[in-house]
């Protein structure tokens, strides 16, 4: 066995071959690239911003629903063999079921209280943290993954290819978007959770029966968190610590203006897209590095957000 | 029993780490979910100055508290004026960043590899010195106008900015006191454990030490010791049962957020005891009844 | 002379003109008013005045000095103090500690004086904690100063923040409808209790108030707001006799 | 308000009453989590100690290497135990902490007073114990892949109670599998991906890289990702452009199902060469295992004779395959086996030095003639198994060694 430095440098070869040749359809290719990465983000963020805008504290046991939704979903589909679209519904009424439970036993007394909003955060992390370790009790003892859905796993559209996982989490995430885009603004339940969103103590007075909007609240954040930990499992394969996405989440929804949904969706696309690019051009090594300081930059120059409406605090 | 030792060693370190998150969190009201990565800036610089050069103790200490407390200007600048939980984004970026860059700089941090060979400094003695120091440093911080600053700033800023606190000086003093103990907690952690590593300063470690401040109660810096006690002992003592004792653990923490919103200790500090026998004892204040 | 000098001040809140064009000047000495209908932007200037907002356009002078744009705090050392519409105390400080925060910001010792606990800084603490006390024995609280501010009564917790605001000897003292959610004897005990503290610490006043009768017996000048627009001005007698500010009034039933 | 008190008194004082129940616990020998108990006083018993990653993220790893040495321990009490004696191996979890190991370390020592303590694959675990098991002087059996944790790299010497047991390291796998590819394949342009933030990815690249230019090989791109990652396509991309001819993967399981399934799904068909990683069940996680071609190394043919018995024991046991980190935890048991017998007692002492300088032509899984190296507390030669995977076929060629 030869002797060898153990300090032995990495360089990071970067090839700019692209740059010469037909760069633009690279470029294409790597933006396409980003957005079903960071279409991935959006749903995370979503349903982590959706609780946001009603209870104001960051839901960290999104995570913990996503993964405890994205097992029962291998089980559904491995053990009682049902096919895509069955398995998806009945992932995110789970994944919806979950999130209510976890709402009953995590929140439901403190925000009676009216206790300390960091609270809520606390009991969400505890949440999402125990959610994890009954994932690795039950299923760490080796490795699992989805059985294959579709037939083919890429599409060409003209010279870019997409990821048929991917795609079909784009569709889905702009399908759960708009759906929920008419629930808030179309129905009355909508009306409710925005109003909810911007006066609790208004609301109350008016009527609205806000233990119920924030059950429901927390059943749609619950279901985007089924789908997202399903497709999660599908492309990603399944392991317990899927739940670290939630942060990845937190951040898109903050880029794009904490508590506001349609900023949320744009907050993963910029996100996935700048991670997607960072690699490319400083490589994936000192990418979170970049991340760390456009964020900070985008907050100096952009402090309330892609979305979010800048609001004088009412003295 | 070196066993007891050990642990008692494992537990002061933690013990700092959560003060400074007291600091943080408990007193002033600031939400940074990376402190763990100035635990991390502590641990390397002790590491990397440690198994290059043989220094005294104190030298990497103070380093590293300097270490500590540049960062958290570095961080903390941009930020502190930001929104509230704006400085959790930017101090979790910031913890991967620095993990990013750990492993980068591969000739200099030994990269994931770690460093390892560093020499065990610290007894339980040296921790407790230091530990106590630290109380000490909290305590009359907190006692002073400094703390009652703080306190303001937490319970409304904008109150507080028109009593002429200086709210943004006030929050970024504190997050570059406690960058600097946490960095220290870190400095002792790489000398009792004689290896250090950049994912063992997670985001899951920060999120452990908030926890235990608002179990021991968030405005009680006598809770926040004493859940960090329990919750270092705890796991010891159910070390038989690896699942277990994890989940025991969640257990007591969402039950008491549930139950107990202000923590074991409530707002209650063990000195407040001699403050109010002492108060009992000395002239009761003259009270001026008004024209009635 | 004129402690402070509003000129053509404004404020836009995104398309909102929450105060147009306001020009004022309050004298030294006494108490002078401003009153108006809800929502007439009595708040936003006090605001605006005091730091919390920036104004689009216009500056204030303060005690010979352009504190436009001058961040809370620093209007605050300069000399001028305030209280909130909803009682803003620190609900986690005792009654005390929350009237030796207005003196802590001006205790000139530094973070090693706190750490080591010098003479110097227990000199500063005793010397400020006695002056707390004293204001508050002013307000008639000091038997509560070690109670937290949450288990007063609302007027009790009104009287706290005046103490505190009082505490730092201010030159300018802001108040901003201090008699509301106040019962008739309550309220006049505090008109009664403004005058003590006029009296005792020579400062000037400026008071909001949306009911004119309140401030009929303090101010000897009355400036009238009204959708952000200056209405009038004038004393008591002259502003009760006007059509406008009766008009702007009439439009109001909830009061 | 008098009920909150109770309830933080009563939390308090069920804290407090667990920890005293378990301090008091500690001193009796009945270990909860063993495979044998035994009412026989301590003389008549060996004890093991185990430190391992049974939760937090590498929980698959350190499960499996658990159970491994729970059924070699099930098997050697069955057969007589050693001297004669049962063995009763007691295990802690560590969370993947290098605090919590030194912790669980030191219990095993003092409180529980075991003989010997086997340990996690993880680098980071072992490196954590060096210090302290210089120390408690019981002897430590892991599985690191980074040479550092046995050996003190600057003055060459081991360290006295540090023991590589059962598989090669990072260095001794990526010289196997370069001078394999280098031998037996026409592939010459590499590219390399590791993951930064993992020590064996990177200690492992390291070594391959400077193996693979020493044979005369080019190295066209080097490529790194980070533990959260979740987009490989751009790294792939670049490793397509740069002209590689194979991708160098030494990543986890996790992390190779998405590089497989993003390299299928964009048509880059690059061959990949990888580590243990590779072997089952990473094949059937992935969505298309016809497009995989791949050599990897693992430390045992999981399909052939050898492995069989642990196979259905495993299978028996917790109901499902073995994988190859079991191979690992039970050989390591059958080495310290091997070593208890040859020093004679199960005094920690006599095991060091038995460890040490005994172990010579063992017969055990990953081995037929398994041979401690005293200088280096390494295995010495220690081959692997070479796999190779064909369009989605697994299939396994045989033992290679280096030289």
């Amino acid at each position: 066995m030869p002797a060898i430095s153990l300090y032995y440098r990495l360089p990071a070869l970067h090839s700019y071959k692209r740059l010469k040749g037909e760069s633009h359809m690279y470029y294409i290719q790597l933006l396409i690239n980003g957005i079903s990465l960071g279409s991935v983000y959006s749903v995370i963020a979503i349903g982590f911003t959706l609780i946001f805008s009603i209870l104001k504290f960051s839901n960290f046991s999104h995570g913990g629903v996503m993964v405890v939704s994205a097992y029962f979903g291998y089980v559904l589909s491995t053990k009682l063999n049902l096919g895509f679209f069955p398995t998806l519904l009945m992932v995110s009424v789970f994944g919806a079921l979950v999130a209510v439970v976890v709402q009953y036993i995590g929140f439901d007394r403190i925000r009676k209280s009216d206790g300390n909003v960091m609270l809520l955060f606390v009991s969400s992390a505890t949440l999402g943290t125990l959610l994890q370790n009954i994932i690795v009790i039950t299923f760490s003892s080796t490795y699992y993954s989805y059985p294959k859905f579709f037939t083919t796993s890429f599409v060409k559209i003209g010279n870019f290819t997409v990821g048929v996982t991917d795609l079909m989490m784009l569709v889905f995430s702009t399908i759960c978007i708009v759906v929920l885009m008419y629930v808030l603004y179309k129905t009355r339940l909508g009306i409710s959770i925005r109003a909810l969103s911007m006066d609790a103590n208004t609301t109350q007075l008016m009527g609205i029966n806000a233990s119920f909007v924030i059950a429901v609240t927390f059943m749609i954040s619950g279901c985007l968190a089924g789908v997202a930990g399903m497709f999660l499992g599908i492309s990603y394969s399944l392991y317990p610590q899927l739940n670290a996405l939630v942060f990845k989440g937190m951040i898109a929804s903050i880029l794009g203006g904490l508590g506001n949904i349609s900023g949320a969706l744009y907050g993963g696309l910029l996100l996935g897209v700048a991670e997607v690019f960072l690699t490319n051009f400083v490589g994936a090594s000192l990418m979170p590095v970049f991340t760390f300081l456009f964020s900070i930059i985008f907050l100096l120059v952009r402090p309330q957000g892609i979305s979010g409406k800048f609001t004088l605090e009412k003295v | 029993m070196s066993y007891y030792i050990t642990v008692l060693t494992s537990i002061t370190v933690d013990l700092v780490a959560i003060l400074s998150m007291y600091l943080l969190l408990g007193l002033t009201g600031i939400f940074s979910m990376g402190q763990a990565s100035f635990m991390c800036i502590g641990a390397y610089v002790t590491g990397m100055i440690a198994t290059r050069a043989d220094v005294p103790m104190g030298v990497c200490l103070v380093l590293s508290i300097l270490a500590g407390m540049i960062c958290a200007l570095f961080v903390g600048m941009p930020c502190i004026k930001l929104r509230r939980d704006y400085i959790a984004l930017v101090t979790l970026g910031f913890g991967e960043a620095i993990v990013a860059l750990l492993n980068n700089m591969n000739n200099i941090t030994g990269g994931a590899l770690g460093i390892t060979g560093i020499p065990r400094k610290i007894n339980l003695y040296w921790g407790l010195l230091i530990l106590i120091l630290t109380i000490l440093f909290v305590v009359n911080f907190k006692n002073s106008k400094f703390g009652r600053q703080c306190i303001a700033v937490k319970n409304d800023e904008i109150s507080a900015a028109a009593m002429g606190i200086n709210v943004a000086r006030v929050k970024l003093l504190v997050f570059v006191i406690a960058g600097g103990i946490t960095a220290m907690s870190g400095c002792l952690l790489a000398y009792s454990t004689t290896y250090v590593e950049p994912l063992a300063f997670g985001v899951n470690r920060t999120i452990n030490w908030i926890s235990t401040v608002f179990v021991g109660g968030i405005n009680s810096l006598s809770g926040s010791t004493v859940s960090g006690l329990i919750f270092g002992i705890l796991p010891e003592a159910l070390r038989f049962s690896s699942s277990g004792r994890i989940i025991l653990q969640c257990l007591i923490v969402i039950l008491v957020v549930n139950f107990l919103p202000q923590g074991l200790f409530g707002e209650n500090e063990v000195g407040d005891i001699f403050k109010k026998i002492k108060r009992k004892l000395t002239k009761k204040p003259t009270v001026w009844e008004g024209e009635k | 002379m004129n402690i402070v000098e509003v000129k053509n001040l404004s404020l836009n809140f995104g398309g909102v003109k929450a105060v147009q064009n306001v020009s004022l000047t309050i004298e030294k000495g006494g108490v002078t008013s401003i009153i108006g209908p809800n929502g007439a932007g009595k708040t936003t200037f006090f605001n605006i005045i005091s730091g919390v907002y920036k104004p689009t356009s216009g500056t204030v002078i303060f005690d010979g000095q352009d504190i436009t744009g001058l961040e809370q705090h620093e209007i605050s050392l300069l000399g001028m103090s305030r209280t909130f519409q909803n009682i803003r105390l620190f609900g986690q400080l005792d009654v005390l500690r929350n009237v030796q925060t207005a003196l802590d910001s001006r205790a000139r010792y530094n973070l090693f004086d706190a750490i080591i606990g010098s003479p110097k800084k227990r000199k500063f603490d005793k010397q400020n904690a006695e002056k707390s006390m004293e204001c508050l024995e002013l307000v008639g609280l000091a038997k509560y100063a070690y109670e937290k501010p949450g288990s007063l009564p609302y007027g009790m917790q009104r009287k706290v923040e005046l103490a505190r605001a009082l505490a730092s000897d201010p030159k300018l003292l802001l108040l901003d409808e201090p008699a509301a959610g106040l019962n008739l004897t309550e309220t006049e005990e505090f008109i009664e209790l403004l005058h003590r503290v006029q009296e005792k610490f020579d400062l000037t006043i400026l008071l909001i108030e949306h009911r004119l009768q309140v401030v009929h017996s303090l101010s000897k000048k009355i400036y009238v707001l009204n959708f952000g627009e200056l209405l009038a001005e004038g004393t008591s007698e002259e502003i009760q006799a006007n059509e406008e500010v009766i008009k702007a009034y009439m439009g109001e039933d909830d009061e | 308000m008098e009920m909150r008190k109770l309830l933080a008194i009563f939390i308090i004082v069920l804290m407090v009453a667990s920890l005293v129940g378990c301090g008091s616990s500690n001193n009796e020998a009945t270990p909860q989590e063993t495979t044998e108990t035994t009412e026989a006083g301590e003389e008549d018993v060996i004890l093991i100690g185990g430190v391992n990653d049974l939760s937090a993220d590498r929980s698959v790893l350190g499960n499996a290497i658990n159970r491994g040495v729970e059924l070699a321990v099930k098997e050697i009490n069955e057969a007589g135990g050693i001297l004669g004696k049962k063995v009763v191996y007691k295990v802690y979890d560590n969370r993947n902490d290098a605090q919590e190991t030194i912790n669980a370390y030191t219990r095993l020592c003092n409180v529980d007073n075991v003989s010997a303590v086997i340990t996690s694959d993880a680098s980071s675990i072992c490196m954590a114990l060096i210090e302290v098991s210089g120390v408690e002087k019981i002897p430590v059996l892991g599985m690191p892949s980074d040479p550092r944790a046995t050996m003190n790299v600057a003055t060459g010497e081991p360290y006295p109670y540090m023991f590589l047991v059962s598989q090669p390291n990072a260095v001794a796998q990526a010289n196997i599998i370069a001078h394999y590819v280098n031998e037996n394949t026409d592939l010459k342009k590499a590219a390399v991906f590791y993951d930064q933030s993992n020590a064996y990815s990177v200690a492992n690249s390291e070594a391959f890289i400077e193996f693979w230019k020493e044979l005369g090989n080019e190295v066209t791109i080097i490529e790194t990702c980070n533990k959260n990652d979740q987009d490989y396509k751009t790294q792939l991309y670049k490793m397509k452009d740069a002209g590689a001819e194979f991708i160098y993967c030494p990543i986890t399981t996790t992390q190779l199902v998405l590089l497989a399934n993003q390299a299928s799904q964009n048509g880059i068909g690059l061959p990949y060469v990888g580590a243990m990683d590779m072997a089952d069940p990473f094949l059937s996680l992935i969505n298309n295992p016809e497009d995989v071609n791949a050599y990897f190394q693992a430390v045992a043919d999981m399909k052939s004779e050898r492995v069989a018995k642990l196979n259905a024991a495993y299978r028996e046991a917790y109901g499902e395959d073995a994988t190859v980190k079991s191979v690992n935890g039970y050989d390591a048991m059958y080495i310290l086996k091997a070593a208890i017998e040859a020093a004679g007692s199960a005094d920690p002492e006599a095991i060091r030095d038995a460890l040490e300088n005994k172990i010579q032509n063992l017969k055990i899984l990953v081995s037929d003639n398994y041979t401690m190296d005293p200088k280096t507390h390494a295995p010495k030669d220690l081959g692997m198994v070479i796999c190779k995977i064909t369009n989605g076929k697994l299939e396994t060629i045989g033992y290679y060694e280096a030289n």
